[in-house]
This record gives C-alpha cells, structure tokens and sequence, in this order.
C-alpha cells in the first residue's frame, strides 16, 4: 500500500555523532523501547501485525512482542480507536494506528467526542493515556481521499494534544512523550518523511510537550512551519543564507498547546513572517498563526503575514495538477524574495 | 402511580452472590473499585405484627425486598428529577428511568462490585442501583461541586470511578465501543474465571443499529472479550419504533453477525433479569464470550422530561399505565406474602425521605467556583496550554517585556 | 429533546412590513416551499417525522408530504447522510437533518471524503445537489459532547459550501438557495437562534452563496459575526450607536466561500475589528478572519484584530462554569472599549 | 500463467437478458444510461476449421465464449498496468484483480445498462467488464485528461456516468451508503418489475466489518431498496485473514441482522457467478429485496503492485497459482469444445493488441492542463470561491483600488 515517496531534504547531521536513522526507523524504535520498558504500552491497528504495517512502522514488533500487544484489527477505526479509549480507561496505554489521517474521520467521534471528553466530563475521575500515530500529507498521486492535511480539526480541540515531528530524532522524542503523557495525543507523521534521514540518540529523550523550536537561528525574516513543512524551510533558510540572508525558522513542533510565545518573539526580531503549510489555505493551521503574530507582534511587523498553503480543491492524482496546487520551496523561496522585496531589504 | 419504599439512607445493590463479592474484591488493583460501601445483601427487619408466608427462605426474601427497595427508590427519584426540572434546577437533556426500573434493578442486581459498567444517557437509575449516593446523583443533575462528576456533566454524564461505573454517555453508541475496549483490557489482567471481572455495555434499542454496535461486538467476538452488551427495548427511539428502525426488530438476534449468543427476556420482574444477566456474565468471565442480552420494557413517559410524547395514542398511553412494573411488582410481592401493604408504604415513605434529602444535599451544594474552570481539561499539564477567558489578548499584556518562561 | 434556548436578542423590524416569524417558522416555510416546488426534494433524518424534528423545524411536513419524502431514519448518521449522497448522484435534491452539529462526527467520511470529493475527484460527472442541516451552539448546558461549535472543520474543506444564517429572513433565503444549490451545502443553525424573530417576506427570496452582509453601517470599528454572534453584534452595535460610537457590522453569512473582500473594504473604512465567534479561539473561525484582515487591511490597521471566542475547555454543564466558558454581549463590549481606549478614540 | 483473448477493439459485457435491453433502456431519463455503445451481445465467428462440438447453442456458447474473451482481456489489461506501475507511468496506489476474473466478468454479466454499480478501489476489471474502453481506462491509471475520470481519480477512482458505473471508491465501506442511496433514488422513479433498475454494490471482504456497512444494510433492509451488495471474498484485507477479521467468517450469513437473505458462490466459473448475481437482481427488481451476494475467489498477488506478499507461505503461492481461474477456465472451454486451442490463442493475442493500443492511447493523452486546476471544485460556481495558488496573496494586489464587484 505504500506509494513513493516525494524526496523531502533529510535532517542536518552537521557536528552530531548520532546515528543516522531514517523516520520511520526513529518512530519504529521510539515503540519498541517503550513497550520493552513499560508492559501497558499495547499497539492496535490495521495490518501492524503480519503485514508490519501500511507504512512499516511496526516492522518486526509481531515477533517481539506477540499478537496481543501487536493487534492487528479490522477495518474498523471508530470500533478500535473507542476500544483503545477504554482500554485507557483501565490503565492500558494503547498506541493505535490509523493507516492514514483520511481515515481517522472514520473514528473522528471517538477522538473527539469521547477520547478529548472523558477527563473532563466526568470531572477528571479517570484519564485516557493514549495516542493516535497517523500519517498526513499529499503529493503522493493518492487523489483526493487520501491526500488531506487536517491536523488542523484536531488542534482546534481542547483536551487534545496534537504533535508534529519533522525531523527522525523529533519523531522519536515525541512519541516517547505522547506514550507517557496522559492524556490522548495525536501524533501526525507525514508521507513524505517517512524515508528522510536524521541524526537521532540512541538513548532516551523524551521531547517537551507544547514548545516551538528555533531550528535555524536568523534576524531578517521568520518563517514558521511544522512537519515536512518544517524541514523544506530548514532547507530555504540555508540556501537564503548563502545569499547572505538570515532567515529563523520556528519549527511549531506542537500544534496543541501553540507556543505562541515563541513565535511572537521571533517575528518580533525579524519584523517579517511567512508561513508554510500542507493544508488548504482557508481555516488552515497557517490561519491561526499568522492571527497570533499580527496580534500578538503587532508593533514590530514590517508587512504583512504570507501564508504559504495549497491550493484549495479536492488534489487531482494528475501529477500535473497535484504538483502545481501543492506549496513547495519554490513558493516560499518566491513569498520570501516578495516579503524582502516590499520592506525594501538590502542584498 | 408512584411506588413508596423503605430502606437504607442510600441506595444499595442487590447482589445474587454476595458470598462471592470478597473474593472478587481481592482481585481488585490500583484503588479502583474496592468493595463500595453499602453494598452487602441487606436484611430487612419485618415490620412488626404484619403476617407473611413464612415458608420462604430469609435471604431469598431479602433479594426480592431489595429489588422492590431499589425500585421505588428509582422511581422516586426520577419523579422528583422531573419535578426538578420543571422548577429550572436542572437544566438540559434530562432522560427518565420511568418503567425501566425492575429493568435496570434486576440487570445491575447481577454485578458484582468487580465488574465494570457502561451506559447511555438514561441512566439516573443505574447510578443509584451501583449504589452512588442518591444526593450525589441529583447533585450532579444540579449541575453542583458534589456532583458525582463534579458537576461537569450533568443527567447524561454520571460516573464513579470507585464504583466502577464508567459512565452514562450521551452521543448514540459512543459508549460501546470503549465498553470493548475496558473488556479488552482485562484480557491482560488475569485469566478467566468464576472470580474474573467483566464488563457491562448498556444501550437503547435504536442504538442497535448505529456502526459503533457493529464494529464493536465484531471486536468482541474476535478477540474472546468478557463484556455483556445489553439492550434495553422500551419500543422507541424518540419516537419511532424498533419495527421501523431495525431490519431485524428481534434484536438480540443480532448477534448472529459475529456468532454472539443472544438473548432476550422480560423486564418487568427483576429475578429474570437478574438471573439471565447473571448467566450471560458467568459466560463472559468463564468462558470469556461475549454476550447479547435483550430486556423488554417500557417508557413511561416522553424521551426526555421535555417530550410530551403526543405520537402516542391514549391508547397506548393507558396500556402503557396498565403496565406500570412498579406497582405491578408491589401487588405480586403482598400476593405471595413476601411483603405487606404496611411494609410497602413504609418503604414508599423511606424512599420518598431519601429523595427529599437527596434534593436538600444536591441545593445546598455549592456551584463549581469559576476558578476550576481549566481544571480538568488535562490530566497531564504541559507548557503553553491555553486558559484564556472569552476576549482576553492572546498574549498577557507586556508578556514581551519579560523574558521567556 | 429540544432544552431551552439562552435568549438572544431578535431582528430589527423597523419599516419592515413582512410578518414576523421565528428563525425556526421561517426555516419550515423553506422546507415546504421547495418541496412543494419540486418533488426531488426529499428530507432525511432522524425523528422529522412523527416527532416532527428534535427542535420541530420539519413539524406538520409529514402530513402534507407523506413518509416517502419526509422519511425517518434509524440512528445512523453515516448511512443516511451517505445515502443521501447517492440520491443525489440520480437526481434527487435530499436535504437531510443532522440533530445536532455534535452528531454530524459520525457522518463526518461521507461530507468531507465523499460529498466534497465526487464532483471533482472523477472530473465533474456528477454534482451531489444536497443540502446539511444542523444546529450547533452551547449554552443550553448540554454538556461537552452536545455544544460544539465545529463549522470551521467544513469551512476548512473544498468542495463544500457552509452558510450560517443570523436572522429568520436569511434562514429562509440561505435554506432555499442551499436546495437550489448543486453541490453540497452544510447549512448551520444555532440552537439558541430558533426561537429569535424577525421579518420575513413570504415570498421567495433565494440569497447569494458567497456573500457577507454589512448588517449595520459604521465608521468607528468594525465588528465581524456570524449566526448567533452577528446577532449580538448587530445588538451591541446599536448600544453603541446611543454612546455615539458608530460600529460596523460584518455578518459572514457564508463561511465557505468567504467573503473576503467585504471583510477587509470595511476594515479599510474603520482601522480596528473585533471578530466575535461562538467556537474555541485557537484555529477558529476568527483565526482565519484576523490572518484575512491582518493581511488584506494592513495598512489601515490601527490597533491589532481582536477575537472574542471560547474558553478552550470541553464546555462543562453546571451553569456556573457554562456562563464564563461562553463568549457575551459583555465580553464584546468590553473587547470594543479597549480597542477604542488602545486606539485613543475620542468619545 | 496469462490467458489471451480475441474480441471487439473494446471490451463488452454480457448480458443474461439481452431482449430487456430496450425495454428497460426506455426508462431511463436526463440522458443518463443511455445504452452504451458495445453492450449488445456479441457474436464470437467461428475461427475456420477448428473442430468442435457443434451440439451446443450458439447463443449459449458465445456467451461463454464473452466470458473467456472479458477474462483474458481483464487479465492482460492488470499485468500491463503492473508493469506500468513499475515503469512509473501509474502512481498512487494500484490495486489489481489478477486471479478474480471469472469472478467480476460473471457478476457484471448479471448487469444490465440500465443497472448501476459501485465499486472499491479494485476496479480496473468492472471498468472493462462494463464496456469502457481499455484506452480510456489505462489514460485514468496514467493521469491523462482522456482517462475515464479526466485524470483526476486515477487507478482507484474509476467513473462513467454514462455507463451508470458510479465510481470505485478508496476509502473501504465508503460505497456503501452512497450505492444504497442510489437504490432508494430509484423508488421514487417507478414500481418494481421485471424492467425495472437495480443498484449493485461491491466490496471486499475485509469491508464487512465496518460500520457503514450494518448501517447500509439496515437501512437497505427496512426500505426495500432494489440493490446487491456483492463482497468478493479473496481470504484477505490486506494480509489480514477473513478468520481473524470477521466474528462470522461466513460472510453471506452476516444478512442475518437485517433479514436480508445471503448467498455464497465460488468464483471460479462465471456462468455460476452470472447465475447467482442474475437471481439477486431479480429479487432486487421485482420484489424489492436487498440481497448479500458473497462470491470465493482469488487474489494472485499482494494486496496492491507493491505489495510483494511476503506473508504469504511458498505452499500458499503455490497453490494459488494453481488456482488460476483463467487458464483453468481456458482448459474447461477447450475441453468442453466450446473452443479450440487454436481460438484461445488468437482470442489471447487479440487481449495482448487491445492492451498495448491502450497504452498507446493513454501514452498519447495529455496531461490535465494546469487551468483546469478548479474547473471541478464546485458545479455550481459562486461568488468569492478561493482559486488562490500556493504562495497568492489572499486578495490581488491592488484590489483596494478597484470598486466591488
Ligand atoms: C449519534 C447520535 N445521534 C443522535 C442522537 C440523538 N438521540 C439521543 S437519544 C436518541 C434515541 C435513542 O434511542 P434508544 O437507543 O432506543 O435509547 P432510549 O432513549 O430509548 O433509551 C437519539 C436519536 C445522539 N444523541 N447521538
Ligand atoms: C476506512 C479505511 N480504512 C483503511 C483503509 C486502508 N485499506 C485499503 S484496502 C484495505 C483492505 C481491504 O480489504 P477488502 O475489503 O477485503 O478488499 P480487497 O482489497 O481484498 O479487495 C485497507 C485496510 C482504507 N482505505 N479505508
Ligand atoms: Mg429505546
Ligand atoms: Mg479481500
């Protein structure tokens, strides 16, 4: 089932004597070492088990761990996601896997009107330590039902917690908190990630749960992403500084909690911000940031927030038409040299 | 119409093995579940100088006294509820037990403090039959701090964790599927058998053919779990029936799709429900099949306490009264002599003492403070989550003077 | 089922000689007239038949049409919403009820992954000409799974029209247009809007998909809306208007498309905004509308976009905690003064 | 291991009933359905000299012949797009029907072109069995603007308004309820009867236990829609067995929970397959019955090109290549006389030259142009609807300037 891959850049290793992984090595490890470390870690999905996985996150954990902590499911995400729920409920720590987030709209009432409900509702008597690993992204030629970004649904909804790894060694760190972490997090992986490389500890770090990171440090101008976003603006900023411009990259990393801070003070140091998004435009995550930076670092813009985001119809599988309603580095590259360009930046 | 008992100043369970209960509270981990106070087989003591067949067994008569007990009491309850929120003291979907309640007592009479139930927004009466303190429940309806969900859900939204009573929930369905998961998760505790816990997943009718149903006792039947799932038939979602819903209207023949035993029994006396229930759970903890249970009842009333329920004939709405299992239950217990009349009045007035003082505790309970507001909304508090109130600036003011946290 | 509705100030009647009707009378009478206009019009859902509707829109329409085109179904949101879809697909015009927003989750697949997609996931051969109805709010302490406000995830989606009428004359006007309409158009309605009045011409008025509405005239500060929030900010404006500060009504009327333009012209106009919503603020609707104006007008900006949104909690039922967890009257007055004080305006 | 197929420049269904052709054509409106071109039955001509039993009807012997000639046809139109897939001409996701032709060409025999059908993702072979062109198809696969969905579906999203084949959809189960709908749309256009239209509905096994299907079936099942469900069973989801998955492993039996009667056929041989498919549709047609038609058959490779199937034991891929329903059913032709080797043979080179002109065709298709980005995002265009391409400021430059529109 798992289609090429787009090539996204694969992580800096630049100075790091971590072994270099890919991230869908780092996810696989990230599971492995905490079911070894902690027996109510139990995986369910579809086709984790004898199939390995659409994806092949799970390679191999059948063997280890056997059937029961490896559950291969049917195909029924709102039957096995609500399980998981109450598996939670009983002290389990269920990770589940849905093939991909297209799917999750199958379970979406579980997620939301119960997995981000239950703590609360009841008045915190029980919580529901689990997590939903799911793969988002297009530019694969999937069409239109299995190309969407719509991690924005999910971080729109209190009592969830939304991650988004974009680097193999972010990937493990985050999944080891989300398993620890007790309350239900969604962990977005991407398709085109899965095959990218990065330095990644072989010992345990478990990532801090609601923080952005500055990714590459600059002062002109601050581009925001998260995700493979965040890896193609890692990739521009160091081609810009080539050219002598320095552009901060903040790596959003959680989408629920936003560290707003982090990239209100980024902006306002450069004064001029564009955002790179997977989504659709419109009530995108882009929305919400560039809302937060003109509020929040008002007084320090130079020009308006851009958004970088795709173009908004159902994704033609035509290659030809994919390719043009898809945000790349090309239209960052271009959003940035126009940003420059109208606050009259020197080069 | 209202039927009047005595009994404890709290609600307590029947059980059909109390002599198992503290074997079964041994298995018991992490605090959960102890075995709930007032929750050991009540004896009551007769009323002085009334006659009464002396031929039947003490503890046998304790049962069905306990079953008319917790009857009434839910009956009170739920007339007093509707009341409640007539006079604005409870406020959003309230749904009623009214009929229901040789249902409901009979099926939770089979639990043990062990076991684990789920349910749907109906539920006012489950709560009080798992024993949760009748002044919790209506404070919870109240919308109050003592609540038993700290008044944070409301009528559809009960839950005791110490009771393992795992909540009333209030979307269709929504609750079965994590009923399957708490099932699954004790297949990782312990073994199955006569002392294993299991699971209880109640619903309505029309909730039997909603997608969750489906995938769920798929699940359960593929994976061996210890989970009852139970049907309770009152003939109507809101108002349409279960001919006009359901493709097959014999609904515990539903379980045919994943070779589930099914089965289905009357709800008006509560030893058959009690004693079918009983055996579905020892297939569940002993042999770990799931299982499908049918009760046959009655809505008494309107879907919910705003619902006048004019789709119904005066026809079916005298039927309806004819069947009234309160009462009905009442008149059997005297003609068999396990009870007399003066022994029922005074039950009658016991429980209506309970409901008042439930509603006397529920009223001087004190409204959640605004301060608890984001209290619950994580288990696991982490940096940046947002506690801003309806127009606050999304940064504190002057946030960017000080240095970053 | 139906609880009490919250009051909510009703429409302006002056110099209006159309009757006045309830925006729950008005949405029948939409209902009707289109169903008596054309017999593939057909109505789905659950109870709007003998229990004539949870909130009683389709009351009466049983007798007058027959149980074929006003069928009830079982509960089961993802198979009649997608049978509808079918429907569609042959030519009939289904419009089917979701009783509450909440519930729209289980039929979320076939609205977002097939409903939006079919038309151009297989090159234009069939429109779906059918139409969503669904009430969303809070404050009726129905508690976290019952008073959602979640139009920004079908606002987010291409391939689908969202329509959010404020006044029982727009409820009729948006209802009849969305029948009208041959793609899907989800048409939202608030519980606490149903039992609010206002003129509506009895005869037929099909309003334009796409559209905002300048609702009041300003030219202190402009104040963005829609359904229940544009009404209490029509209110708040008229308050206003007798301290002598003249605001700006913009009611969004449609969320997919958006209006853009009319947005950021009046913006222009006033130099500060307010954006009042009903859902949680972050990766709300607002968000898009503050990103929108943040660009669009930003120039002409005096102060930053405020929003005035949801307290990011799963909406507890005691009233005590409801009440302050809710977006008011108040809360927008007090977000107007400060952006008039922020902005040294002159009263 | 592929058969090889004479037959018209472009593939044909059979049709059981082909004197109902233009009756029932007659009901059809608003240009839909017309009957499409090449679905008259087609009359094979004798290949010269061969020997053969002349005892057999002829009518009765083309039609096993169009089965034979769809069969090879279907089988080399997967093995070229296999190859494509390698050849990176075809992206995405790419499922393939290899060891279920006798199966799709029996059942979309039983269709008339007044008949509308619904598909998964594992369609190229019903796409071809219902007469459209191999070269349109394959343009699909290719994302060209000739392909049967303007390149916008791909492999996955085949559709053909014209042929009422209403689409093959990718998320598992999400045909279900749209295919039901389109039953219950055709209640409203006229009475059962022998002319009348039906709706089939495919899927795959591992899609019987999801939600939407209980919901589909009931609702199909207390409305008395005229619509089959169909669920090829070939052992597997993706490597998940039917065992494993399904809590009633014998799928057609899983009717029961909405008294829809259920049959189970082999795949193997498609006048069995036409037969039974032929019998449901009746029922759908002329008594209104939903039926669950569960056909066994076989899925050669892994459950997509590149699957490699590694899950799968040597004796297992071993006896699946025995299994192969298209040279078997080559053999039973030979034997039974119906056909000469010879005949196979050209039938089998005439399957290899409609393949290759199809690529040639797709290969020879344009891409979509980039302005046709959102020509089908909306059917009825409106005002303010966002065309902006990545990078776009949210209005045009100088916008401000210019008066409203
Ligand atoms: C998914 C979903 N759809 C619709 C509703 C509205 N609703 C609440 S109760 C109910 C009827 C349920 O009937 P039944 O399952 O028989 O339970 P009963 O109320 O009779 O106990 C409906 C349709 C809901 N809460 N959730
Ligand atoms: C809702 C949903 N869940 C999961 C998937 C991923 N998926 C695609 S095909 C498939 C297996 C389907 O098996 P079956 O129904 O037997 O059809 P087959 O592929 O064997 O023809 C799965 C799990 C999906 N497309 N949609
Ligand atoms: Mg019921
Ligand atoms: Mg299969």
């Amino acid at each position: 089932m798992s289609a090429p891959t787009k090539k996204v850049p694969s992580a800096p290793t630049s100075g790091n004597t971590d072994p270099i992984i890919t991230y869908r090595q780092a996810l696989h490890d990230a599971l492995q070492a905490e079911m070894q470390r902690d027996e109510s870690v139990i995986l369910l999905g579809e086709e984790i088990g004898i199939f390995e996985g659409s994806y092949k996150i799970t390679a191999g954990l059948l063997d280890e761990f056997g059937p029961e902590r490896v559950r291969d499911t049917p195909i029924a995400e709102e039957g096995f996601v609500g399980a998981a729920i109450g598996a939670a409920m009983l002290g389990m720590r269920p990770v589940v896997e849905i093939m991909t987030i297209n799917f999750s709209l199958l379970a979406i009432d579980q997620i939301v009107n119960h997995a981000a409900k239950i703590y609360g509702m009841f008045g915190g008597q029980t919580p529901i330590p689990m997590v939903i690993r799911t793969p988002g992204g297009g530019g694969q030629q999937l069409a239109a039902t299995h190309s969407q970004n719509l991690e924005v649904w999910y971080a729109h909804v209190p009592g969830l917690k939304v991650l988004a790894p974009a680097t193999p060694a972010d990937a493990k760190s985050m999944l080891t908190a989300a398993i620890r972490d007790n309350d239900p997090v969604l962990l977005l992986e991407n398709l085109s990630l899965y095959n990218t490389k990065g330095p990644v500890p072989e010992h345990e770090v478990v990532a801090p749960i609601g923080k952005a990171q500055i990714t590459v440090h600059g002062t002109d101008l601050t581009v925001v992403g998260y995700s493979r976003s965040a890896v193609i603006a890692r990739d521009v900023a160091e081609r810009f500084a080539a050219k002598g411009v320095s552009i901060e990259v903040v790596d959003l990393s959680s989408l629920r909690p936003l560290d707003r801070e982090t990239i209100c003070r980024s902006v306002m140091k450069t004064g001029k911000a564009v955002i790179l998004e997977d989504d659709w435009l419109t009530y995108g995550i882009g929305a919400e940031i560039a809302a937060t930076i003109a509020e929040g670092a008002f007084d320090y813009l130079d020009a308006p927030v851009r958004r970088v985001a795709a173009a908004e119809v159902p994704l033609p599988y035509a290659k030809s038409l994919e390719r043009i309603a898809l945000p790349d580095a090309d239209a960052l590259i271009r959003v940035i040299n126009e940003q420059l360009d109208a606050t009259g930046f020197k080069r | 119409m209202a039927g009047r008992t005595e009994g404890p100043a709290r609600s307590r369970p029947v059980s059909g093995k109390p002599t198992k209960r503290s074997a079964a509270s041994k298995q018991v981990r992490d605090g959960e579940g102890k075995v709930p106070a007032g929750t050991e087989s009540t004896k009551a003591t007769p009323a002085k100088g009334a006659k009464r067949d002396t031929t039947k067994p003490d503890a046998d008569r304790d049962r069905l006294v306990g079953y008319f007990r917790e009857m009434t009491l839910i009956r009170e309850f739920e007339l007093k509820a509707a009341e409640m929120y007539t006079r604005a003291k409870i406020g959003g979907y309230c749904h009623l037990n009214l009929g229901e309640e040789s249902t409901v007592v009979g099926l939770m009479a089979a639990l043990r403090p062990t076991d684990y139930i789920y349910t749907n927004y109906r539920e006012h009466g489950y709560a009080l039959a798992r024993g949760m303190e009748p002044g919790r429940v209506m404070a919870e309806l109240f919308g109050r701090s003592d609540g038993v969900s700290g008044g944070r859900g409301g009528s559809m939204h009960l839950f005791d964790a110490k009771r393992r009573f795992l909540g009333g929930y209030g979307i269709v369905g929504g609750q079965i599927p994590p009923a399957t998961g708490a099932a699954l998760a004790l297949t990782y505790r312990g073994e199955p058998g006569p002392d294993s816990e299991a699971v209880v997943c109640q619903m309505g009718d029309g909730t039997t053919n909603i997608g969750a149903f489906h995938e769920s006792l798929n699940l359960a039947a593929i994976w061996n779990l210890p989970i009852v799932y139970v049907v309770i038939n009152n003939g109507l979602g809101m108002a349409t029936t279960v001919e006009a819903a359901a493709g097959e209207p014999l609904l515990y023949k539903r379980g045919c799709s994943y070779r589930i035993k099914g089965v289905r029994v009357e709800g008006d006396d509560p030893s058959v429900v009690h004693e079918a229930a009983e055996e579905m759970l020892r297939r569940a903890r002993e042999e770990r099949k799931p299982g499908l249970l049918e009760i046959m009842t009655h809505r008494l009333r309107g879907h919910s306490v705003v619902d006048p329920a004019r789709y119904r004939s005066r026809e079916e709405a005298e039927k309806l009264r004819a069947e009234d299992p309160v009462p009905a239950y009442r008149h059997k217990l005297v003609a068999d002599g396990v009870l007399t009349d003066e022994e029922t009045a005074a039950i009658e007035a016991e429980s209506i003492r309970i409901v008042d003082e439930a509603v006397a505790f529920a009223d001087s309970s004190p409204e959640p403070p605004a301060s608890d507001l984001f209290k619950y909304t994580y288990a696991s508090p982490v940096a940046n989550t947002s506690m801003l109130m309806p127009g606050d600036p999304i940064l504190p003011a002057g946030w960017d003077k000080e240095v970053s946290r």
